[in-house]
């Protein structure tokens, strides 16, 4: 239980990395790595697909990476009407990991262009719920 | 190994807001397929049911298909890959074929769209991404093509203006063709100036949802050559997957299990890109069309705009595609695009295409992608000499 | 044709409200099928996803489940037949084998069956049977195996304590199953004394649900015979459907799927019933292991209460069925349901069963049903002399 | 439309059959024939699998025929509690052509036995819904 509580709607609530949540309440956006071999992994996971290894510690994600592409959306599904017009994107960090997210209010459409410079940066929102958003470093 | 047919192919017409039960829906697909081929009930082998399972109130629809089209107690199942999955059928009815295990199988896809109400369906459209990691951030289908669309533009230069005019040439045989949703015309200026909906994809860089039904039969090379005066025989077969989420994609220009796909279909059938005459592409968005040019080797990376500028891809270009006017015009009932597809190249194949014919052609291709290039499917198709 | 083996299984342990996610639940069957057969997931060719849709959040888990496993780019694909999902996985495994496309294929089932609310799951529970004929009255499967309990007792005086005598038997070997999700035993009392659910079944002779996933690695001949020291061999495979409407049937003593699908195993294993030495078969309800003895030729019809009146069917017995505690005490967590019972056999098979071991046990039999009788799929497994 | 009346819970509202329910209201319980090749169906369906004709007309299902099996529910799916306990149960009439059903309350649990006579009569239900129940001829 507990993860819920990340993002506007909410699907699933039982995972063994809901202690993700809790790093964001923290401050910190956080994958994992596989102690056996080294691989990072984000969207964190228990389980590691190259080696078969539960045995997973988190990293925290700090940056700044780079925008790899993203989309404004006009339309959206039930539950986010209300956070309409807002832009999904994906992010690459120096160490090739890549994060998938939406980016913050306070930059412009104008300012938006690809390869430019983004940090994720943990945000609460309404209803005790947690999320992370891309801003200017 | 022997060679495995198409036989018989059939579809409803696509339509908005089908009025009878999805039984019914399902029967005007089969019944085509079944007068088509000239078979009975009776002589299919086995039935696969391909639909995307969200849309249905029903419960395993196959079991119910299986009894109301006369096909028990022969085996059935549901295969899914969302909007792949009457692709994804077709595999294994090859499969199946070739196992030895049945000579004559029926692949059926269906959709009813409309099933559900606008509410439900603005629901589930937002669980179609991993609904841990990218769902909580309110995601659509059009979101992340237009994602790639962006990423295209950036990197190779193609404009809104290319996309439009892939748009322009669906609905150009849209317009021709009697069982597509769409059968108006769209001009340039019209596309360009629609809605957006998903920056930069438009209003009319989208496909038109629809509810329909699509039956393809496949044959054993024994069962085809006896049946059927003219078969279609499956030259080769490419399927792959790539990760759901987009933090684990190496590229947006492009769908790398379309390429993988294609690759795999070529070596099967020992054709490569130039040597198809007529195909369908997936092209539930213009952009979509567009890296199919290139990931299927029609133009090299980031020439794709040349194709459609210089409109190759119209009939009478270097190669036509999606001349019954794609997913774009035809319309998009997930579970039975693919089926749409593979029965419109073995009308052109067959030389049956009527006004959309490309005349002469031998080989074909189909390529049908599930999910935001989750699954990627292509299919070759020959014809005797 | 060559021969296609098993080279590898596994199943997390089946329990009531799982407490991480469905790619968790199912990385465990999987990782300890990997585990078993020596293989990293990027041996793995295509994978094959089974479950039951209903239970899900996550729309087209098939991509999501590749993506976490590590394996993408590979085909990937989801097949349901409700209970059955993973005995027809299977068959369309051996298939793409067989038709050459793979040479290694993971055939993945899952439930996650406390993923939705207990509401949810009583409002799905009414649309398993045809929703416009059926459902409106108020349907559920127990009502349906009761009907043909009911139907079993008028016409060959089967009782309510032969019922309660499979379910004795069922948790006498839950008790040693560490996998199993009832662990307790059962005693004829307690089985006949249990509330009546849907007459003439009661509590005890309903099975019970489950969270859990399983997993089997599916090899052809060549490979098979490299990777594993003791491949199981799949001797012979059958598959039939009814209708899901209880209007259509013909009988209500028997499955018909059940009969047919065993006649055709039969038939391609080249063996009888008399020659399996150990079998699982689908006992959703102990009117169902009832019926299977009979449609499976274990006893004439009408003659399955003296096999479980003389305790034929407990280890040391004639044929030993469901020595793992079936679903009735093992689980029934829908997709994973049919996958367990392979992996059963298997181990069976290769002497790895541990104190629910057969004696030497050559020849096994998989009975799995999916709804009520709408499909059935019966797999006939050897090993090696 | 039209076909939600049917049942005391509905999930099909579209369907080429709907006039199933206009006869019900009128006190009749109907299969569909069909006309190309004679083949009788119930559940009435607008398709033929014998024939593939879509040529199909009404017939009366008539009576009575004789139970088949039946069952007793204790539990029942999301909005059939307040029914509960009630029966289901297949009836078959001499021309073969079998009907799924409930039992109506009028008889009790101690009469039904296997092989009686039954037929099937229209019933309204609540909220202008329709269905039909089995009772004594
Ligand atoms: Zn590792
Ligand atoms: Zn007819």
């Amino acid at each position: 239980m507990g993860f819920e509580r990340f993002g506007t709607v909410s699907f699933v609530s039982q995972t063994k990395v809901a202690k993700f949540v809790d790093f964001l309440d923290e401050g910190s956006l956080m994958g994992t790595k596989c102690k056996s071999c080294g691989t990072k992994y984000f969207p964190p996971r228990n389980d590691c697909a190259e080696c078969l290894s539960s045995d997973m510690e988190w990293f925290e994600i700090t940056g700044p990476g780079k925008l790899v592409t993203y989309s404004k959306l006009m339309y959206a599904p039930s539950g986010f009407e209300k956070d309409l017009p807002y832009r999904i994107c994906v992010v690459e960090y120096p160490d090739g990991v890549k994060v998938f997210g939406r980016i913050s209010p306070s930059i412009s459409d104008e300012e938006l262009s690809i390869g430019m410079d983004l940090v994720a940066v943990p945000v609460k929102l309404s209803g005790d719920k947690v999320a992370y958003e891309f801003r200017r470093p | 190994m022997q060679k495995v047919g198409i036989i018989g192919v059939g579809q409803s017409a696509f339509v908005r807001g089908y009025e009878g039960s999805i039984r019914e829906l399902v029967f005007e697909g089969f019944s085509e397929a079944m007068r088509d081929a000239q078979i009975k009930p009776q002589d299919i082998q086995a039935s696969i049911i391909c639909s995307a399972p969200e849309y249905d109130k029903q419960r395993t629809p196959a079991g119910l298909m299986a009894e109301y089209l006369g096909l028990n107690p022969q085996p059935t199942f549901y295969i899914e890959s969302v909007c792949s999955s009457s692709s994804m059928g077709l595999r294994v009815a090859f499969s199946m074929i070739q196992a030895g295990l049945h000579d004559v199988v029926a692949v059926i896809g269906f959709q009813k769209m409309s099933e559900i109400s606008s509410a439900e369906s603005q629901e589930r459209m937002g669980r179609g991404a991993d609904i841990m990691w990218e769902s909580p951030f309110g995601t659509m289908m059009p979101a992340y093509y237009a994602m790639h669309a962006r990423a295209h533009m950036n990197t190779y230069g193609t404009t809104e203006e290319d996309l439009a005019l892939i748009r322009v040439k669906a609905a150009s045989y849209g317009q021709i063709n009697e069982k597509a949703v769409y059968r108006k015309g769209v001009t340039l200026e019209k596309a360009l100036e629609s809605d957006p909906v998903s920056t930069p994809l438009k209003v009319f860089d989208c496909c038109a949802n629809a509810d329909g039904s699509s039956c393809i039969i496949v044959a054993s090379e024994e069962m085809a050559k006896k049946l059927s005066p003219k078969p279609v025989w499956i030259l080769g077969l490419g399927a792959a997957s790539a990760p759901i989420n987009m933090a684990g994609r190496t590229t947006f220009t492009g769908l790398t299990c379309a390429r993988e796909a294609a690759k795999q279909a070529y070596d099967m059938a020992g054709v490569g890109p130039g040597d198809i005459d007529v195909a369908e592409v997936h092209d539930c968005f213009t952009i979509a069309e567009m890296m199919a040019y290139e990931d299927l080797g029609f133009a090299e990376p980031g020439k794709g705009k040349e194709l459609i500028r210089n409109k190759e891809t119209y009939i009478g270009g270097k190669i036509p595609v999606n001349v019954d006017g794609g997913l774009l015009s035809k319309g998009h009932p997930i579970g039975a695009t693919g089926g749409s597809q593979i029965r419109t190249i073995t009308l052109q194949l067959r030389g049956e295409a009527g006004p959309m014919q490309v005349d002469g052609a031998k080989i074909g291709l189909v390529h049908n992608i599930g999910g935001v290039g989750i699954y990627g499917n292509v299919t070759i198709f020959g014809r005797d000499e």
